[in-house]
């Protein structure tokens, strides 16, 4: 069901932990739906020198987290802006359908802590939370995301 | 490593068995030399059609029917039980369109229901407690002169527990109800006696008592009227259409004859291992539930809950260590959801989530079980270590 | 004779077929060493999904699909049939209650028709020539705004006969209808390409081909919707639940894929055997005649009407020298009335029930044929002398 | 399927043949079901001394067809006449559910064979033809004497 890399990631996956005083600390999903990930980023110089995580969920949600950290890791914070689901995806060869929601995660995790980070160094006005995964069905998108990842899956 | 990996520890028997040797033995010569069509005249077409009834009148026996007319061989359990539940909701429509089913059912259920739902039926579904058990009364007060059907099975698959069949069948025939119940991971497991139940419909899956996969049966107690799933040839007493599976049907039954004869060993061997990984477990990590009925409950099932992780990493982990099991969750099977079942006996969601379902079988050792014990206390430690819950739960968040 | 009785001559290879040692084999594994379930995420759960994915990708390439995910393991070709009218039929009932077939069709496909019309729907049974095949202007003429299915056979199991199925295909895409086909007795035997024959469902059973039984599959042309017959767990893409019968499944492949290579072979082997038989037996049997296309057919088919005789005899006597074939009649199983197909071609009830019908396989041989000649002759003579018919013709009565 | 006694009967038919100048000579059923059976009887001072058949039908057909012959021989006519479908299977140690309306066949036969002889003779008045087999669909009884037969089956 999972590629090698998705088994090498989820087996040894890099950088768990934590950071202590993480420039950028996201956290999204929710336990409900199974999938929480934890994100931490040291950033200077407006470049990410280390990525930490912790992840609550399945095999997918560990190795996506893992990946992440380890794409993130060098660069800027523009790039790491671009790291999409799909980049994640891509660099662990892939994911089966019912599990690309996993790497929707990891690109909301980046996504919260990076938004973290600038509020605590007050690069944006606002500090709503936009991290979310529309897992947890807190908001009615549940139903929404879970046709379309059936829909992919057809 | 690649030692262990090639150490098998299969403790997932509630989801499929393998064949035994005796079965496998007596399926054999009607792949290739027995293969006559058993509608055919000739004489070994006569000999697939003894080869079956025979099985029939074996299966009877081993599950206490009047007669062997009562048993009908099918394609699966879950045909089984589509073909019990939609065969008696379309013969009853006249009287009415309401089923009773309960909130633990197989998915071979539920989706039926809810598919006759779609079709203008009515469904209620009766509540376990939190140890998994439906209480007969709710059943009883539940039933309307519109209730056509009262379907509840036997053992659950996830936390086997096992209901008061009997009871219940006394409250549908005081009704004058028909009832169906789900008995595929009851069969081989636990004694059916079908007279003594009182039941009208019973689904029974050829591999979950080391038979074959491919093949079920379904027991229409003699006078009961259900319409037919599967239309055409004049198969199974014109009630279930297609050329039969002769070398299934002849495993199906003899791997339920040989659970019957063994039954009691059966028993004492599988809940004595469950119950020895149950106290390894428990006594070794912490934060740790046992779900459903210890004492109502399949001698092979167990049911465990590990707080701050999540189920299929555990499975993966497991799997890597040669051990394979189940995990509460579904999420294997496309759902985002924790199992239905962990659910209805009051679990959260992220403690239903961590969920493993162990189920021991003829092969296993107490030596595997204390590989298993040590296996999980490595696995659990190492999750909850990555675990951000388990990080608030400890910096007490 | 007891000699005699010890060599069996095996010529009812369109009833069922023994499975080819080389399908048993592949299917071997799968009964005692690679159990798991292919829902279970661990390794041999996985081995078990590939296998089934694998024997996927193998018959989309043998029936031409354009995709694997066109293809859906089912537990008989009478069950495909059933899932492909009846969730034609669910489907698509807002649209309308008509459904076109044939009136040769196998009882598959008759008692799901019947059974729909008692539950509304409305069939129209488009009539064969006495040659036993369709005319797809028959069938254009009889399209409706409220017709939702055509279904057609592709080969005939009585007579052999094969039907225009690509050009009823265009008939039925011209009106935006879906056109279902019974392949079941073609499979094996003579070339399928979906894509080339433009149907959207298309019903094949694994003992016909040498393949097991108890395994049938159903193609179902990307993008097109039916509802489920048998509902549950998460099976065949969510649309055909039930435990997969993993042995079968890969057998049901691995024969398919064998016939494929083998078809050339197979078809003109067949084809010489059969017109041996048909020119020894009409040269040495009088009032004798063939029924249904001899150029339209499958290459294994042969049936005969013997005047004055009744087929079951027949069968008995044949059976008693070895051979075991099957009748035109379907005396056997519980009805008294002669085979519908006969009839359809124009047959009178008596010669009708004086059929017999050969079909030859892989393993017959030259010499078996010669015999079988042999034997008729002496059976329809010793019947015909027995015959009240025979007696009235011979006195010109 | 088939008892031994009936592919006793069946392989070794009794009594096949004609009897020429017959004193009484009955036919039942009808191609168009499938069955026929032609009865001759030879009788002298009321006891019938020879019996043959002739019969177009299935293996129970000619083994009830067989049997009815040998049950004859010998017997008064008012025994013959007690030679119900009954007799006759019991003698053939039964006959599949499907097949019973063919030991109906040999009943009718019989009487049908007798009923020829009393014409003949003058024993009865009327020469309405009793020997219907309720088989050949034309006095509408068929589908009746299926749904019969189908009851049994169940
Ligand atoms: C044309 C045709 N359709 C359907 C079937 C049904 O197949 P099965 O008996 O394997 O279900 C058969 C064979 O019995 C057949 O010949
Ligand atoms: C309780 C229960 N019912 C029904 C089924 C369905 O059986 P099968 O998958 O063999 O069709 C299963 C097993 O999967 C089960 O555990």
């Amino acid at each position: 069901m999972y590629s090698e890399k998705v088994m090498d990631h989820f087996t040894n996956p890099r950088n768990v932990g934590e950071i202590e005083n993480a420039d950028g600390v996201g956290q999204v999903g929710n336990a409900k739906c199974g999938d929480i990930m934890k994100m931490y980023l040291k950033i200077e110089d407006g470049i990410i020198k280390d990525a930490k995580f912790k992840t609550f969920g399945c095999g997918a949600a560990v190795a996506t987290s893992s990946m992440a950290t380890e794409l993130l890791i060098g660069k800027t914070i523009k790039e790491a802006e671009m790291i999409t689901n799909k980049v994640v995806m891509e660099a662990l060869d892939g994911l089966p359908p019912v599990k690309v929601h996993c790497s929707v995660l990891a690109e909301e995790a980046i996504a919260a802590a990076l938004q973290d980070y600038k509020i605590k160094n007050g690069l944006v006005e606002d500090n709503m939370y936009e991290g979310c995964s529309g897992c947890c069905g807190g908001c009615g998108s549940h139903e929404l995301r879970r046709e379309h990842l059936h829909a992919e899956h057809e | 490593m690649a030692d262990m990996e090639k150490k098998i520890i299969y403790l997932d028997h509630a989801a499929t068995t393998y064949v035994k040797p005796e079965v496998f033995e007596v399926m054999k010569p009607y792949f290739d030399t027995e293969y006559g069509n058993p509608s055919s005249i000739y004489s070994i077409g006569r000999s697939n059609r003894k080869a079956v009834e025979d099985a029939r009148i074996s299966v009877a026996k081993s599950i206490g029917a009047a007669e062997p007319s009562e048993i009908y061989f099918t394609g699966s359990g879950t045909e089984s039980d589509n073909w019990a539940i939609k065969g008696a909701a379309l013969a009853l429509k006249k009287k009415g369109k309401h089923i009773i089913t309960s909130n633990i059912e197989h998915p071979a259920v539920l989706a039926t229901c809810e598919f006759l739902q779609k079709q203008g039926y009515d469904i209620t579904y009766v509540k376990v407690d939190e140890e998994g058990l439906i209480n007969p009364e709710d059943v009883d007060k539940e039933i309307r002169p519109d209730t056509i059907l009262v379907t509840i099975m036997m053992a659950n698959n996830e936390i086997g527990t096992i209901q008061p069949i009997k009871e219940i069948a006394q409250v549908c025939k005081k009704h004058g109800v028909l009832f169906h119940t789900d008995a595929v991971q009851a069969a081989g497991n636990i004694p059916i006696n079908v007279k003594d139940l009182g039941v009208d419909l019973l689904s029974v899956s050829g591999h979950k008592f080391y038979g074959p996969k491919g093949v079920g049966m379904l027991y229409i107690r003699k006078g009961v009227r259900i319409e037919s799933l599967i239309h055409g040839g004049h198969q199974e007493r014109n009630r279930r259409a297609g050329t039969e599976n002769v070398p299934g049907i002849v495993g199906f039954a003899k791997a339920l004859e040989l659970a019957n004869i063994n039954m009691e060993a059966h028993y004492k061997k599988l809940s004595s291992l469950r119950d020895r990984a149950l106290k390894g477990i428990t006594d070794r990590i912490p934060y740790t539930r046992v779900n459903g009925s210890m004492e109502k409950r399949l001698p092979g099932n167990l049911n465990i809950s590990f707080r701050f992780v999540e189920g299929e990493s555990v499975l993966l982990m497991l799997d890597m260590k040669g051990i394979k099991a189940s995990s509460g969750s579904a999420c294997t099977s496309g759902s985002l959801d924790p199992s239905h079942v962990l659910l209805s006996i009051g679990l959260p969601h992220e403690i239903a989530h961590g969920s493993l379902r162990l189920s021991f079988g003829e092969i296993n050792t107490e030596e595997e079980v204390d590989y298993l014990i040590d296996a999980l206390d490595e696995i659990i430690n190492k999750l909850r270590n990555m675990s951000p819950l388990y990080e608030d739960f400890t910096k007490g968040v």
